[in-house]
């Protein structure tokens, strides 16, 4: 079997902590805490593992004759300035946090309200795709939805029926909702067991 | 014949090519690829042979040779032919050549040691310790009167030894397909030395049945061209009921060099004739069709050299019959000549042969009869079916195999039909013609009774007492069960098996391309046009016109948007209906604001991306107003790294911030690990705040230990998952504590189910929710325009994607319906 | 505690389903419905194969130790298992993720998957990167990917918001074949006019089985759809037992 | 204020740029792009190692308690095994960190499912047929009607997704037909449910566009004079 330490530390570390959660044990709970808690900077080290690893891409896209990609050094600049920063101002920093605020936050922001267009014409173009009465069904849902939405039916309460056609409409999401949540619920759990027993092991590189 | 298949890669090559593309190698050597190489090559060697040659020495000198020898030595011929041979075959790889040197298979170089023996006759008897089998194979071809019974228990005792090898050999099936042009090596001088080497006419007859035995090898297409065989069969009508009627037919098609080439061919035709005639026939139809001529001088040496009358007499008679065959031994001599291209690295193997054990001496010396069945016995088990080319070579010997070993052969059969056969044998053209080759036969046996043997044929008589009768008679005994070797056996007698074994590049590449491999390849034509027809679906949509269609949505967005958000138009109002879920979060929240116990502090988990910070933000803001404005103390904890600089962004700008009352953990790392382990213990959980002090000595927070302690939890979240963690992970252990959510229109459908399940209080969806708060709590209206643009921007949408479905199910209805497929 | 103790039992009830569905696979005389999504997948891999093009898996950014991860997980096996699949290809599959653990194991998981193959030289750390380090930057990074990277075939399978939607776009234009699963709903919704062929909900931790990774993958959808079964029973019969006032 | 005018500036102009790819893919928009990938890199790595790895392992490997380090020893060599994932020789040597955080993340994701979702939404759904809670009996009939409406969605959906079928004798592997009616159903409520998701979905994204053209409307307005 392909890393045999590693897939007994994961399938012991995993039991703990699952039967923490539901066994009345009350040693169990600390030690559950404790494995919890742990992962938490293993979980940011490999993030800055994985941003490191980022890095070095992009510096070999630089560096690579065949394909070079000249964006990319604007990438190492920003990290590198924004890193910079963070060590030498520290993370509360306000004028530190003007990255957040007048960098990430209007770019994301406006990806976002780019969005509005990609989605509203992936929509149009959907049935340029594919026809079928899931389709229609869906541009029909989403079309209703988006009336709701801009509140033209909420206007008042002059339109008799409203409230009672608005309820009715809010509890059809809702159970379609359920039944996907429950299902992938269901997926979830087979898909932790199949790590728990050893099954799957992407940690075995 | 569309392609021609290397023997050697397999790479299919144009029907014209001599060379084969990918490898190099010759398909099949003809007079164009070299041929002042052939012809000198022939002749001197011939002359250094002739040179050379002194009479054969009878059983004695094989008896009598000493077993103190030395096996570098090389006999100044070969040396001779080494030094053209290498200038003849540039092309072939130095690495390949190398490769059969190091390790051969034992049967190889048992071969090789009968090369060595035979070809240096001229050298001093003490030479040659290894050279045993050979002279013993001489002296057996040099007393063909010797009763093939005698032979058949010690071949018996052989084939027990030879038992051994197959499992020995199954490993080094890579060497085999390397030594591949080894055994044609070994054949040739075999035969040469002794056509030169004796002398005695009586000799010369039974090498004359050598030889027959031999010419067969280069009649493999007989067996193998199964079907193919059968559809000319077919076609020839009654042309090919009987060999008289179907020679006729053949004739126009020989060439006088064929013709002339080896009569041994001719005279081993009967015997052949006897087991499977038309087989034969179409062996040669198939190679005459593929218009493959022999080097004059090539085809000249083996007459010459075999100086017998009665040969020629044959000659003479039987030229006419031999016609159909003669052209087939052509191959025989290219692949003799080809087989002089590894001899260079073949110097080491006598050595190589002298470290394996051989029989000792004295067994080997007191019956040269065994031994001479011996080698030749072995090969064929030594050697799981090896390639073609090699069976080709190691026909020779299994010649006799097939004759003497007949009744071992379902015994030994069994070791080769193992599940681990080598790859190429499993896919390749011997699985194949194993097969075809029992067709033939069938029809052979039931098509031609040996009454109709023809007259030419009945001269060759004596040759049936020293082969393939008996063979002929075994086979009927055997039953086609037990797996390939039996596929021959019951079907043809020894030349049947012989005749799997030679000629395999030229041939097999005919017969693929005539069955299987042109089927494959039209099917896989079909495939690729299949994808080909496909591709252009995608194609066809070019993005041109989806860039120009996307910049008009765009524009028409933008313009709406600026107009209602600058211009000042208005839309259609406030809502006055509010969703339940905002009303119970306004009761929430004014409950918490109007309570009296205001120092259990509220835990503000702000959850939201940037991206959508503008919508939370804006829904947020009146919320966390009323709040601050009753000094209700905050915990801000963000499981994203940007939510609590967002956040503090966010409080900053609310009239009544007070840092003193605002605790900011700021980012709690691991995802769900972090809320699962913060809903069982806040304290281990977010032990520090976000400058790094240690957070919960806060007076506010002295009396907190969990979560359910908090006044409420406000969650600000603009994702379902994280939601979803939130409300899996904590509101479990919240018991009344209030799980109240600011969220963004798109998660808010998923935290709906939340609120059914009562796991969520109280919810404020994006613009609308932040609509409903103001109007219950009756603060000024929203910010001017954002209402405004919100519900234009929303219409727009909903004409655009109404307008846009219908234009593009209309033209889906109206395609026809293969494009519609596509 | 009831609530305890009904967890356990299903959890354990589920490992044994698993262990004895894997082991006797043909206990359950029953097959896969038909996915048509999966058919046009295997049909694009192959045809990336052919042609020399890349494929690009992304795995979304949900962190394993996070609670909705598992779909990661699955993207993690469909990305194991279409390294190898396109093993013979020129051009071995890109993997993109969103989160640190998530880019760790994509690389850990190609390389496992080139290991058994025995094609480790085929391994390159930059096959399997992070392509940003929050959602939207996530989004963000795999734009160039669409374009410059000579992709075929897209597939998104993970946790991811409908920021994933300007991927597909770019795809789009590029005339990419795009599948997309998730397990986040506002992803899936902007996913579904947006990709050639998505996998609604659960439908996304089929991919494995439906991709024939193995017969525990094929298992555990069958006990999936025992526990389905089981949750319907359970919501039906305890909806009348409320109606009646039994609860 | 001068400051504040150039960050002012500085988001202006980003959020132009990023909008001009409303227009398609641009070289400005790569620009945007590859900085924001890279400053919100070097952002997250700041806040990683200010508020995660140094208050929880190198503050308490010096400063805390022997039990403190103790505890700390386990995670600190976790984090030091991952650092080997930087060399591609010696990254088998990370695996035993990524095998803990897979398993405690295994757990994880159970626990959720079960007691977060699975059991919430099954309440969830039962509760509502609780009819005593419901002033009168208009108000129970509404309720039952919404809760029944609710069930059958939420097991038609379930049911949709099921996905062991029969073989028939032609091999084709099919549903029965009653799962099939059900599924259908299913696809209903599922299309329902996408759609509104769908509009949500736009919802944000609209208003997030509209709050980026305020945003450059006021910050024009501040910069001009």
């Amino acid at each position: 079997m392909r890393a045999p330490l590693s897939t007994a530390l994961a399938i012991a570390v995993g039991i703990i902590v699952l039967l923490g959660a539901f066994l009345p044990v009350p040693t169990l709970q600390p030690i559950r805490q404790t494995l919890l808690s742990w992962a938490i900077p293993v979980a940011a080290t490999a993030g800055l593992v994985a941003i490191l690893n980022l890095l070095g891409v992009h510096w070999r896209k630089l560096n690579n004759p065949r394909e070079r990609d000249t964006y990319s050094i604007l990438l190492l600049l920003g990290f590198f300035a924004t890193f910079a920063a963070g060590l030498i101002l520290g993370p509360s920093n306000p004028d530190f946090q003007k990255v957040v605020t007048h960098i990430q936050f209007p770019i994301e922001a406006s990806l976002m309200g780019v969005l509005t267009v990609s989605l509203t014409y992936a929509s149009i173009r959907m049935f340029q795709r594919r026809v079928g009465w899931m389709s229609i069904l869906f541009t029909a849902s989403t079309v209703v939805f988006l009336v709701v939405l801009s509140g033209f039916l909420t206007v008042g309460e002059s339109i008799p029926l409203v409230k009672d056609l608005l309820a009715a409409l809010n509890t059809l999401p809702v159970a379609g909702a359920r039944g996907i949540l429950l299902g992938i619920a269901l997926g979830s759990i087979t898909t932790g067991l199949r790590v728990l027993i050893g099954a799957d092991r992407p940690y075995s590189g | 014949m569309s392609e021609i298949i290397c023997p050697y890669c397999g790479t299919s090559n144009s029907p014209d090519a001599d060379q084969c593309r990918s490898c190099h190698k010759h398909l099949f050597v003809e007079p164009s690829a070299s041929p002042t190489p052939h012809t000198s090559a022939d002749d001197d060697w011939l002359n250094s042979l002739r040179g050379d040659t002194h009479p054969l020495p009878d059983d004695e000198p094989a008896q009598d040779e000493s077993p103190a020898g030395s096996e570098d030595e090389i006999p100044d011929w070969l040396a001779r032919i080494r030094q053209r041979t290498q200038e003849d075959t540039l092309e072939q790889p130095a690495g390949e050549a190398a490769e059969p040197g190091e390790e051969l298979p034992d049967w190889l170089k048992e071969i090789h040691i009968t090369d060595q023996s035979q070809t240096g006759e001229d050298q001093p008897a003490d030479q040659t310790l290894d050279d045993i089998p050979l002279p013993d194979w001489l002296a057996a071809s040099a007393s063909p009167s010797q009763p093939v019974e005698d032979a058949i228990p010690d071949t018996l005792q052989v084939a027990a030894e030879a038992q051994a090898e197959p499992a020995l050999e199954e490993g080094d099936l890579p060497d085999w397909l390397s030594a591949l042009p080894q055994p044609a090596v070994e054949e040739q001088p075999g035969e040469e030395s002794a056509l030169t080497g004796e002398e005695p006419p009586d000799w010369l007859k039974t090498f004359g049945s050598y030889a027959d035995e031999s010419t067969p090898l280069e009649e493999t297409p007989a067996a193998p061209a199964g079907d193919e065989w059968l559809k000319s069969f077919e076609s020839f009508g009654e042309a090919a009921q009987s060999e008289e009627e179907g020679l006729p037919l053949l004739l126009p098609l020989e060439n006088d060099q064929a013709q002339s080439v080896e009569m041994p061919a001719a005279e081993e035709l009967p015997s052949d004739a006897a087991q499977m005639p038309v087989p034969s026939s179409e062996d040669w139809l198939a190679s005459l069709s593929a218009g493959e001529q022999t080097p004059a001088p090539e085809a000249e040496v083996e007459p010459s050299a075999v100086s017998g009358e009665d040969w020629l007499r044959s000659f003479a008679a039987y030229t006419e019959e031999a016609l159909p065959q003669a052209d087939t031994p052509v191959p025989s001599g290219e692949d003799w000549f080809k087989s002089f291209e590894p001899l260079p690295v073949e110097q080491e193997l006598p050595a190589s042969a002298a470290e394996e054990e051989l029989p000792p001496f004295e067994e080997l010396s007191v019956s040269a009869e065994m031994q001479a069945e011996a080698p030749p016995f072995d090969l064929p088990y030594s050697q799981e079916f090896p390639p073609l080319e090699e069976m080709e070579s190691s026909a020779v010997f299994r010649v006799q195999a097939d004759e003497s070993a007949a009744p071992e052969e379902e015994a030994d059969t069994a070791p080769f039909i193992s599940d681990d056969l080598p790859d190429w044998f499993a896919d390749d053209q011997l699985l194949d013609t194993l097969h075809e080759g029992e067709k033939p036969a069938a029809e052979g046996e039931t098509s031609l009774e040996p009454a109709e043997l023809p007259g030419w044929l009945q001269a060759m008589r004596p040759l049936e007492a020293v082969a393939p009768g008996r063979a002929g008679n075994d086979a009927d005994q055997r039953v086609e069960t037990s797996g390939p070797l039996t596929g021959y056996q019951g079907v043809l007698p020894g030349e049947a098996l012989v005749t799997q074994y030679s000629k395999p590049g030229i041939y097999s590449g005919r017969l693929h391309v005539l069955e299987k491999q042109r089927a494959y390849a039209s099917l896989l034509e079909n495939l690729v046009a299949e994808e080909k027809i496909r591709q252009p679906a995608p194609a066809e949509r070019s993005a041109a016109p989806r860039l120009l269609a996307r910049i008009l949505v765009s524009a028409l967005i933008v313009v709406v948007v600026l107009a209602f958000l600058v211009g000042g138009f208005t839309a259609v109002g406030l809502p006055g209906l509010y969703a339940p879920e905002s009303v119970s979060f306004f009761n929430r929240i004014q409950a918490l604001s109007t309570s009296a116990d205001t120092t259990a502090p509220l835990l503000l988990a702000v959850d939201f991306e940037p991206a959508l910070a503008g919508e939370i933000r804006t829904a947020a803001a009146p919320v966390l107003e009323d709040l601050l404005s009753n000094n209700i103390p905050l915990v801000i904890l963000s499981t994203n790294p940007t939510g609590a600089v967002l956040a503090e962004d966010l409080l900053s700008t609310i009239s009544g911030y007070n840092p003193d009352t605002v605790l900011n953990i700021g980012y709690l790392p691991g995802g769900s690990s972090a809320l699962a382990a913060l809903a069982s213990q806040p304290r281990l959980a977010a032990p520090t705040d976000r400058d790094g002090g240690f957070a919960w000595d806060r007076p506010f927070l002295q009396g907190i230990t969990h979560l359910s302690d908090f006044s409420a939890v406000l969650l600000l979240t603009d994702n379902t998952e994280n939601s979803r963690a939130w409300v899996e992970q904590v509101a479990p252990v919240l018991g009344e504590t209030p799980l109240l959510v600011i969220a963004s229109n798109q998660a808010a459908p998923m935290i709906q189910p939340y609120i059914q399940s009562g796991q969520v209080t109280g919810m404020l969806a994006g613009l609308p929710g932040f609509a409903a708060y103001q109007q219950l709590s009756g603060s000024p209206s929203p910010q001017a325009g954002y209402w405004d643009a919100y519900q234009a921007g929303l219409m727009l949408i909903v004409v655009l994607i109404l307008l846009g479905s219908l234009f593009f199910i209309g033209r889906q209805f109206s395609k026809p319906k293969s494009e519609k497929r596509n | 505690m009831i609530e305890a103790i009904i967890a356990l039992a299903l959890i354990l009830v589920s490992v044994g389903l698993i262990f004895l569905l894997t082991l006797q696979r043909g206990v359950l005389r029953t097959g896969l419905r038909p996915l048509p999504a999966f058919d046009r997948l295997r049909r694009a891999i192959g045809l990336a194969v052919e042609n020399g093009t890349r494929i690009h898996i992304t795995l979304g950014r949900a962190g394993v130790a996070q609670s909705f991860s598992a779909s990661g997980l699955v993207g993690l096996t469909t990305l194991e298992r279409i390294a190898r699949v396109s093993s013979i290809s020129d051009r071995p599959p890109l993997a993109t993720s969103g989160e640190g653990t998530l880019a760790i194991l994509s690389q850990d998981t190609l390389r496992a998957a080139y290991r058994q193959i025995n094609q480790l030289e085929l391994y390159n750390a930059d096959r399997a990167r992070l392509s940003g380090a929050t959602s939207f930057s996530y989004a963000a990074g795999l734009l160039p990917v669409a374009d410059s990277e000579n992709v075929s075939t897209h597939i998104a399978v993970g946790n991811f918001g409908p920021e994933i939607a300007l991927l597909l776009e770019a795809a789009d234009l590029e005339s990419s074949f795009t599948l997309a699963a998730s397990d986040s709903l506002s992803a899936q919704a902007a996913l579904y006019p947006s990709a050639q062929e998505t996998l609604i909900g659960e439908e996304l931790f089929a991919i494995p089985a439906y991709l024939n990774a193995g017969a525990v993958y094929t298992a555990s959808l069958q006990v999936q759809d025992i526990l389905r079964w089981g949750v319907v029973v359970v919501l039906i019969g305890g909806a009348v037992l409320t109606l009646v006032g039994v609860i | 204020m001068d400051m504040d005018f150039i960050w002012t500036a500085v988001a202006f102009f980003l959020t132009l740029l990023t909008l001009s790819y409303l227009l398609g893919d641009n070289p400005l928009f790569r620009i945007v792009t590859y900085l924001f990938i890279g400053v919100s890199a070097g952002y997250v790595a700041i806040v990683l190692l200010n508020q995660v790895i140094l208050p929880r392992l190198v503050a308490p490997l010096i400063f805390g308690s022997p039990a403190e380090k103790l505890l700390t020893l386990v995670p600190t060599l976790f984090s030091l095994l991952l650092l080997f994932k930087l060399f591609p020789r010696l990254t088998a040597l990370g695996n035993p960190s990524m095998a803990y955080l897979v398993g405690v993340g295994a757990a994880v994701i159970i626990t959720g499912a079960i007691s977060g979702t699975l059991f919430g939404q099954i309440r969830g759904t039962i509760q509502p047929f609780g009819l005593s809670t419901a002033p009168d009996a208009l108000q129970a009939s509404s309720q039952l009607i919404g809760s029944v409406i609710l069930l059958v969605g939420t097991v038609s959906t379930l049911i949709y997704f099921q996905f062991s079928a029969r073989r028939k004798a032609n091999q084709q592997v099919q549903r029965a037909g009653m799962i099939q009616l059900v599924a259908g159903a299913g696809q209903v409520f599922l299309a329902i449910t996408l759609g509104a998701l769908y509009a949500g979905v736009l919802a944000a994204a609209l208003t997030a566009l509209i709050e980026r053209f305020d945003f450059l409307r006021t910050a024009l307005q501040s910069m001009l004079p």
